[in-house]
């Protein structure tokens, strides 16, 4: 029994469109390329369009749920599909449809297998957007799988550096911890005695115990938080990352590990908001060691992309500690954390794709000089750098300083650790920017060219996303804020 | 202290200032890379519409006596809001005004020095983001805003310090300074926060009313003090972290002159005036900042004593006379400091630009080498330095000898008479290590100077003209006049600034009349003794110091305090926490992951051996299994 | 009913279990046969005795029904074995791995 | 008066099977048309099942029911029949003289799994599935070449046999102490006497028939070697049908037990536990596609009985779906293996090297088959697991579902190994393009098409499996 909705279908166009350019794909020739490319372009460009457009058509007076869609999808275990957006989903969405479409343009050149790739890198992307804007428990778990399962191939196929055993250590390690998450949802739906998947229903307060809520909260926070790189659970990123293919690394840093904290968020947070607060305190520990370590660590990697990896499990745990800090800011910097880490690692994978494609090397020991020889790429490449420091007017800076001032007010002495890892994040990237860029130019890249406008394009579209954010972060906080006041002012 | 609205006009006015150097910055950036001239065009051009609005400013508010503030939101995430505005008072006035003017007169002076080099239209889209931030410091309303400022000028200073990035030592500098001023900004942050946590509120006017007494206590307000001046520390290059300005040196010189001496390092002493008054609630503190001004101003003064590159000598005056700075601004003079901000940001940016001439003419930084090939010819720069070198040292009448002067008598006004004896012991220092470097130049040894005469009489003066173009020439010359009239409009700056602060000011100047001279007197004598052992006919050109091998290492090496940081980084920082990490990360983490999942496979392979077995042991399996089902029930 | 129940039960009991030892220890195919037939009409006598017990004809024909079954599974195993020992010369069980 | 309409679908079984039991007395019939034929048999054997599927009724003095939980397997099973035909173009695993023995006893193994799933007493039961049990040991034994298949096929009737005479056993002891053999009547007394030794001890033994049906835990050990050793086609059957028919009957034994007791549910806790570790950890190592789709097999047999002892009307409805689903999945893994191995012999992992450009639509079908075996989203197998998760989790049973997931994980791993075999691996030597018949591509497709759309619109399939899971009741 459909429930009647008076508005077009945004949400469900943005699924369509990733389903339908699938599926064309697949109907493709496997030697008509360029047709594929460019049905790519096109497709994941309609995604991109209209998450813009949902997220600044969005009434950020009423706040709530808007563009609601919601049938009846198997009644008798109250299954129903349920879409909906509001201030957390939708820069989410953004983040995605920029993500995808960068992603789908940096992968032009691609040679091998090129259907394949498509064809996965769609219903990868189509499980994130599913994961983002689903309401309904079965469906978010549907798609938090769909999302992830690809990866095994498109690392394992298109990969480089030990790919195979990347792609199983990945998709092992994600999928254990969907092994976490598929019973904490089954056990809240069972508990909740409603009999149903009905995300808003179950929020509801009160239905579950404060024992149910620990219990569950603890595996989801364990079974999302792998994916979103929670310290010790990390290892599989770097990994991971190393060994992707350019176009994957960034929906896969970008966008993949986004789909962890946002599970932590919607699932684990909303479901059970008494556990959040009760796990807050280990939450604020490990997201506080993520940090400090994942720095640590990235100080004496030398392959660009653990390098990367390592920066990754750093700034998701600057999410994490916002999160943790029940507070509005911590929920804003967190997804505000979360959109512009998306944005910042896209760029940094999309360049040092770019120039590894070029100089076949990731190794920071053997690159050098690129400045002179690639201006442009080096360009992009320090600028993501920037980004990742925490230099202001660049989006992470505002996501970073509400978190830290957030989490300084709730956990002092975790606010300061994460505070004085800035200065380690800073001499680590500066490293990587000066042994790859910096330097006298080297013979062997003497003749490589450099970025061509086309390939720019992702590029350009990435960085002014960071600027844009960075001098007006409040257009992305004005839309989280709608979500989270109402969602803290509501905690018991 | 009550803000007044501004009118509109105003309000645009400076946006205008503020902005639109950004805009050329972001312009040169995306369109005019290609460009060079447009891009210099720009720049210059954004910069000096910065300078009219800057000076219409401050002759419009030449009488101002209460602050007058403009905000906006910026950010609003929960309690937090992180407001833009504009904050005029006499201090961010005079801030600006001296920040626009070198600004312009040293990108004039690039026009000449950069010309022909690669990456000319991005050095001027770094001076323009550089002059949009600093700009935006001395305005800000907020501390938010003036951290966020802080930061980018942070950033622009490592861009141009690592401008000329195939030199390895270039980036390697560029590094060093973002992160040990990163170091001082963590501090400074954690203190931000914790005022932001008691105080509700970054707004400076409010951090600098009596009322904060009563909110914070003063255990909490001189921690917070502290950990802010950890930022002025870092930015002004002050003891303990004050390695990297020399370093900085690797930049091109106008950058040395503007970032390094002028305005980005005074940024620090800045924000210090800024909270004066919030420092002043906490003696501790004020005791603090000014041991740690005492001890820079000191240790660098030794530093520069036997450097031989001549940037270098200059950057250790710097971090030696913002140490006055501080002295002068902890010792309870506002307008001394403030002063001696002004009058340094003068002569200093002048020692600079002028040192940038040799620098460019002779193509070395060891003042031997200009010394020998006949520095002493090029009779503009060579004048202009010597005044600067004199006003440096604080001779009568230029400009620092007003300002030294000033906060000598702060200095003297103090109790205890050690602070005064090292400000004393500074100015014979300052004298000797300025004069050192002038004679040397000036007077090189006479082995080599014939040759080079010919040498740079014939050859030099051909490429003299050919260089030493008019834009270099004429902000020297701007710079020098300033030097030498600024020291007289010191009563004028002091009603100025003290139109807010007048209570502050009184108690010193009594003791001037003694003091006067005992600091010239100094001054003179280590002139003097500059000259017994560089100037004179048969000096043998070494100093004192160098005499002594193991004080000459000791002030080489920087009181070996760069040693210690790189050992502290290497064997800390590198060997110690982050191997340690990456090895946990390898060994412990992946190496019980991987071991779960050997033991996984392993079990597989004896589970699948076992199942080889022959049919009668299988069979026997069931029974068994079956036994024991059935026994389970009886417990 | 003459012979208590449980006699029956222990009487099919203890030739269950000796079906069972013989086709776990002999070491001979046939004789492995031999034990599970044996196990079989042990469950025919439980069948007796409890249609016995309860005075019903249903355990009766249940037994008639294994002894046809059994009859079954010894041809339908004899041909194996038969089978196996034309191709392997060999009616050890150790030999069929 | 018996209404012996009800009865069709075994009729027609009984039918197909003389037909070829007759044809196979015949001497130079062509395998060509002897696959047509049962083609066609099956296929009509399919639309009989199909129309039969709403009757209800008993028949031979109650001993037998049709009710929907029975028809709803004989569609399934008659399905089961019809896919394992249609990969016998190529029969090559076993020697052309026995092609009319081989679907003679396919149809009769087929009827007697029908008769199993309408049984309703206990006598009925034993019956039907010794006949099943008897035409696959023949069929194991008829692998050509009978290097492995006597192997095989002696372990299997070993271990089949000692299984049937334990559950004889059992039959006996139950029917001894409660003196009723109808189902319906031990499902009324068997509740209230779960507590006395001689029943419990009843009921062990009795499973281990079903279990070893299943492949359970200690009654697995054929599995692997069957598998392996029977011809590809048999293999085909023993994994998809034999299993559907394994878990209908256990069901309905099982459901006697009503609400069970603590004992029985520690039982099959433990059964479900080891037995699904065991396969999973065994497959991890294995070489052989056959082999690891054995002890996959097992696992799944863990899995089900998860759903099973929940004992509750999800419980048995979840299983219901999953044996559905299990139909599906690993049908579509041997179709793969089937085409494959062309030529009749066993495959090993490696051999499947390639197989993405040699035919990419077999590729596609093997990897959604093997996500869904593994329980990925959004195959059927995932809504399976989903099912039979939701049901123990609504008796409490969480750590059962952990371990379950752990399980998942593992088979996750080798799974993937396959996958990882079928598109990354190159062929030692270039292969030629498979052949695949436009037929086999559509039902490749068709496949794919219904694990997908199993997984993502299962309403109708719930609706049905809940409905003959409340016959049982």
């Amino acid at each position: 029994m459909p429930i009647a909705y008076a508005h077009f279908p945004y949400l469900s166009s943005i699924l369509f469109s990733c389903v339908a350019g699938l599926l064309i794909i697949l109907f493709i020739p496997e030697d008509k390329k360029d047709a594929i490319k460019w049905v790519s372009a096109v497709c994941s460009g309609v995604t991109l369009l209209l998450s813009a457009y949902l997220f600044f058509a969005y009434d950020k007076t009423q706040g709530g749920l808007q563009f609601v869609e919601k049938y009846q999808w198997v009644p008798s275990l109250g299954i129903s599909y349920y879409n909906g957006a509001d201030g957390f989903g939708l820069p989410m969405l953004l983040l995605t449809g920029i993500v995808f479409f960068t992603g789908v343009l940096t992968m032009w050149e691609l040679e091998t297998r090129v259907k394949e790739f498509f064809a996965l890198i769609f219903l990868l992307v189509s499980g994130v957007f599913g994961m983002f804007m689903s309401m309904d428990l079965f469906f978010i778990f549907i798609w938090f799988d769909v999302s992830l399962f690809p990866m095994y191939l498109l690392i394992a196929v298109w990969g480089s550096t030990r790919k195979e055993y990347a792609a199983m250590k990945l998709t092992l390690y994600l999928l254990a911890g969907s092994a976490l998450v598929l019973p904490a949802i089954i056990y809240l739906v069972v508990k909740s005695g409603f009999h149903t998947f009905d995300l808003v229903a179950l929020m509801h307060p009160g239905t579950f115990t404060p024992f149910q809520q620990k219990f569950a909260f603890i595996l989801l926070y364990i079974g999302f938080g792998i994916l979103a790189g929670v310290w010790p659970f990390h290892t599989w990123s770097p990994t991971g990352h190393v060994a992707a293919p350019t176009a994957v690394s960034m929906i896969h840093a970008g966008v993949l590990m986004k789909i962890g904290a946002f599970g932590v968020l919607r699932v684990g947070i909303f479901l059970c908001p008494e556990g959040w607060q009760y796990w807050a305190h280990l939450m604020a520990l490990l997201a506080v060691i993520g940090i400090v370590y994942g720095v640590f660590v990235g100080l004496s990697q030398t392959d660009l992309k653990f390098v990367i990896g390592y920066s990754s499990v750093s700034h998701m745990g600057i999410v994490g500690l916002g999160l943790a800090t029940v507070t509005v800011e911590g929920l804003n910097g967190a997804v505000f954390q979360m959109f512009a880490h998306g944005v910042m690692t896209a760029l940094f994978f999309s360049s040092v794709g770019y120039i590894y494609d070029r100089t076949h090397t990731k190794s920071i020991v053997e690159l050098g000089g690129l400045s002179r020889t690639m201006p442009v790429a080096s360009g992009y490449l320090i600028v993501a750098a920037l980004t990742g420091i925490g230099v202001p007017c660049l989006a992470s800076f505002w996501a970073e300083l509400t978190v830290f001032i957030s989490s300084f007010k709730v956990y002092p002495l975790y606010g300061i650790l994460a505070v004085c890892a800035l200065v380690v994040s800073a001499l680590f990237m500066l490293r990587v920017v000066q042994r790859t860029c910096y330097g006298p130019p080297k013979e062997r890249f003497a003749h490589l060219e450099d970025v061509s406008f086309k390939l720019g394009i992702p590029r350009m579209i990435l960085v002014s996303v960071i600027v844009i954010f960075g001098l007006f972060p409040d257009v992305m906080l004005n839309m989280i804020q709608t979500a989270s006041i109402p969602f803290i002012s509501g905690l018991p | 202290m009550t803000s007044t609205p501004i009118s509109n006009w105003t309000v645009l006015m400076t946006a205008v200032t503020a902005v639109l150097p950004f805009v050329a910055f972001l312009l040169i950036m995306v369109f005019t890379r290609k460009n060079e001239r447009l891009s210099a065009g720009l720049s210059i051009g954004a910069v000096s519409v910065s300078l009219a609005g800057a000076l219409f400013l401050i002759i419009q508010y030449r009488h101002l006596t209460t602050s007058v503030q403009y905000a906006g939101k910026w950010l609003v995430s929960g309690f937090i809001t992180i407001p833009v505005g504009f904050l005029l008072d006499p201090l961010s006035l005079l801030m600006l005004t001296i920040v626009t003017v070198i600004c312009f007169l040293v990108q004039i002076y690039s026009l000449g020095y950069m010309a022909g080099d690669r990456g000319f239209s991005r050095y001027y889209a770094f001076m323009s983001l550089f002059a949009w931030a600093m700009i935006s410091l001395t305005l800000s309303a907020s501390l938010f805003q003036l951290y966020v400022f802080w930061e980018l000028v942070g950033l622009s200073s490592y861009l141009l310090i690592g401008f000329w990035y195939e030199k390895f030592s270039a980036s390697e500098a560029g590094k060093k300074a973002f992160v040990m001023t990163r170091l001082g900004d963590v501090a400074f942050m954690l203190g931000l926060l914790l005022v932001l946590m008691n105080l509700g509120n970054l707004d400076i006017l409010k951090l600098n009313s009596p009322m904060v007494t009563a909110v914070m206590s003063p255990g909490l307000i001189t921690l917070s003090a502290l950990l802010i001046f950890g930022g002025v520390v870092g930015k002004s290059a002050q003891f303990p972290l004050l390695t990297w300005l020399p370093d900085a040196m690797e930049g091109p010189t106008p950058v040395s002159a503007l970032l390094h001496s002028a305005t980005m390092v005074a940024a620090g002493v800045f924000l210090f005036a800024r909270l004066f008054p919030f420092f002043s609630h906490s003696a501790t503190a004020m005791t603090v900042c000014l041991a740690v001004g005492t001890i820079s101003m000191l240790l660098s003064s030794t530093m520069a004593m036997v450097s031989r590159d001549i940037k270098q000598v200059w950057a250790y005056s710097t971090i030696s006379q913002l140490g006055y700075m501080i002295m002068g601004l902890a010792a309870g003079g506002y307008v001394a400091g403030v002063f001696h901000l002004t009058t340094h940001a003068g002569f200093k940016a002048l020692l600079f630009l002028c040192s940038g001439v040799f620098i460019h003419q002779y193509e070395t930084n060891d003042m031997f080498d200009i010394g020998r090939k006949g520095g002493r010819h090029l009779k503009t720069p060579m004048i202009c330095m010597v005044i600067a070198a004199a006003a440096l040292s604080g001779l009568p009448p230029f400009s620092g000898f007003f300002s030294k002067e000033m906060i000598m008598a702060q200095l003297a006004g103090l109790g205890n008479p050690i602070w005064l004896t090292a400000g004393l012991a500074g100015v014979f220092l300052t004298a000797y290590y300025a004069f050192r470097l002038i004679f040397i130049i000036v007077f090189p040894k006479e082995i080599n100077d014939e040759a080079a005469q010919e040498n740079s009489a014939v050859h030099g003066h051909e490429e003299t003209e050919h260089h030493h173009d008019r834009e270099m020439a004429w902000p020297l010359v701007i710079l020098a006049a300033i030097t030498v009239v600024l020291g007289f409009g010191k009563k004028m700056l002091q009603g100025f600034l003290s139109g807010r602060l007048a209570g502050v000011e009184e108690m010193a100047g009594h003791h001037s009349d003694w003091l006067l001279y005992v600091s010239v007197s100094l001054a003179v004598l280590g002139l003097v003794v500059t000259w017994m052992e560089f100037g004179r006919r048969k000096a043998g050109q070494i100093g004192f110091v160098e005499r002594i091998p193991a004080l000459k290492s000791l002030f080489l090496e920087r009181w070996y305090i760069d040693r210690m940081y790189r050992r502290l980084l290497d064997v800390v920082i590198y060997r110690g926490v982050s191997n340690i990490c990456t090895q946990n990360d390898n060994r412990v983490i992946d190496g019980s992951i991987d071991a779960v999942c050997d033991g996984t496979v392993k079990s597989g392979r004896m589970i699948s051996d076992l199942h080889l077995s022959m049919i009668q042991y299988k069979l026997l399996v069931m029974f068994v299994a079956v036994f024991f089902l059935a026994l389970y029930f009886f417990f | 009913m003459i012979v208590p129940y449980s006699h029956v039960i222990v009487l099919a009991g203890i030739v269950f279990l000796m079906g069972m030892f013989c086709a776990v220890t002999r070491r001979n195919l046939i004789m492995i046969l031999l034990g599970l037939e044996i196990m079989l009409n042990s469950g025919a006598i439980a069948f007796i005795g409890a249609a016995l017990r309860w005075q019903l004809l249903e355990g009766q024909a249940i037994a008639i029904f294994i002894l046809a079954i059994a009859a079954a599974e010894v041809s339908v195993g004899l041909a194996l074995i038969v089978c196996a020992y034309r191709r392997k010369g060999s009616v050890d069980p150790g030999a069929y791995n | 008066m018996m209404n012996w309409i009800i009865f069709s679908p075994e009729f027609y079984f009984l039918l197909v099977s003389t037909v070829f039991l007759c044809l196979s007395m015949m001497r130079r019939i062509k395998p060509e048309q002897l696959y047509f034929t049962a083609l066609v048999l099956a296929s009509v054997g399919v639309g009989v099942c199909l129309a039969c599927v709403r009757l209800t009724g008993d028949l031979f003095s109650g001993t037998y029911r049709i009710d929907l939980f029975s028809q709803v397997f004989k569609v399934m099973l008659s399905m089961g029949l019809f896919l394992v035909v249609c990969l016998c173009t190529e029969l090559e695993g076993i020697a052309k003289r026995h092609h009319p023995e081989f679907y003679f006893l396919l149809s009769a193994c087929t009827l007697a799994m029908m008769m199993l799933v309408s049984s309703v007493h206990l006598l009925t039961v034993y019956v039907a599935l010794e006949l099943s049990s008897y035409s696959l040991y023949t069929l194991v034994f008829l692998r050509k070449g009978r290097d492995r298949g006597v192997d095989a096929g002696l372990k299997y009737f070993l271990i089949g046999a000692s299984a049937s005479a334990l559950m004889l056993f059992g039959f006996a002891l139950l029917y001894g102490s409660i003196h009723v053999a109808y189902l319906v009547e031990i499902l009324k007394i068997l509740p209230k006497v779960l507590n006395r030794p001689v029943v419990i001890i009843a009921l062990i033994l009795l499973l281990t028939g079903f279990f070893f049906k299943l492949a359970v835990f200690p009654f697995h050990f054929w599995a692997p070697d069957v598998y392996e050793s029977a011809a590809n086609q048999v293999t085909t059957y023993i994994a998809t049908a034999s299993k559907v028919a394994a878990i209908a009957i256990l069901i309905r034994i099982v459901a006697l037990a009503g609400d069970g007791s603590a004992y029985l549910v520690h039982m099959l806790v433990t059964l479900s536990i080891v037995t699904m570790t065991i396969g999973n950890l065994a497959a991890v190592v294995q070489k052989d596609f056959k082999r690891l789709l054995a002890y996959s097999s097992v696992a799944h047999a863990g899995y089900v009985l998860i759903g099973i002892l929940s004992m509750s009307q999800a419980g048995y409805s979840s299983a219901i779906f999953y044996a559905l689903s299990i139909l599906m999945m690993k049908f579509t893994c041997f179709l793969v293996l089937v085409k494959v191995s062309d030529d009749g012999r066993n495959l090993d992992i490696e051999h499947l090297a390639g197989l993405h450009r040699r035919s990419p639509i077999l590729a596609m079908a093997l990897m959604m088959a093997l996500f869904g075996l593994a329980g990925i989203p959004p195959t059927i197998g995932f809504t399976g697991k989903l099912l039979i998760f939701t049901a123990a989790m609504q008796k409490g049973y969480f750590m059962l579902v952990l371990i379950a997931m752990i399980n998942v994980v593992i088979s996750l791993y080798y799974y993937l190994l396959v996958v990882r075999a079928a598109y990354l691996l190159e062929p030692k030597e270039q292969l030629p393009e498979l052949q695949v018949p436009g037929s086999i591509k559509v039902l490749a497709g068709l496949l794919i098409f219904g694990m997908v759309a199993g997984g993502i619109f299962p309403q109708y399939i719930i609706e049905l499996s809940r409905t003959a899971a409340m016959t049982l009741m």
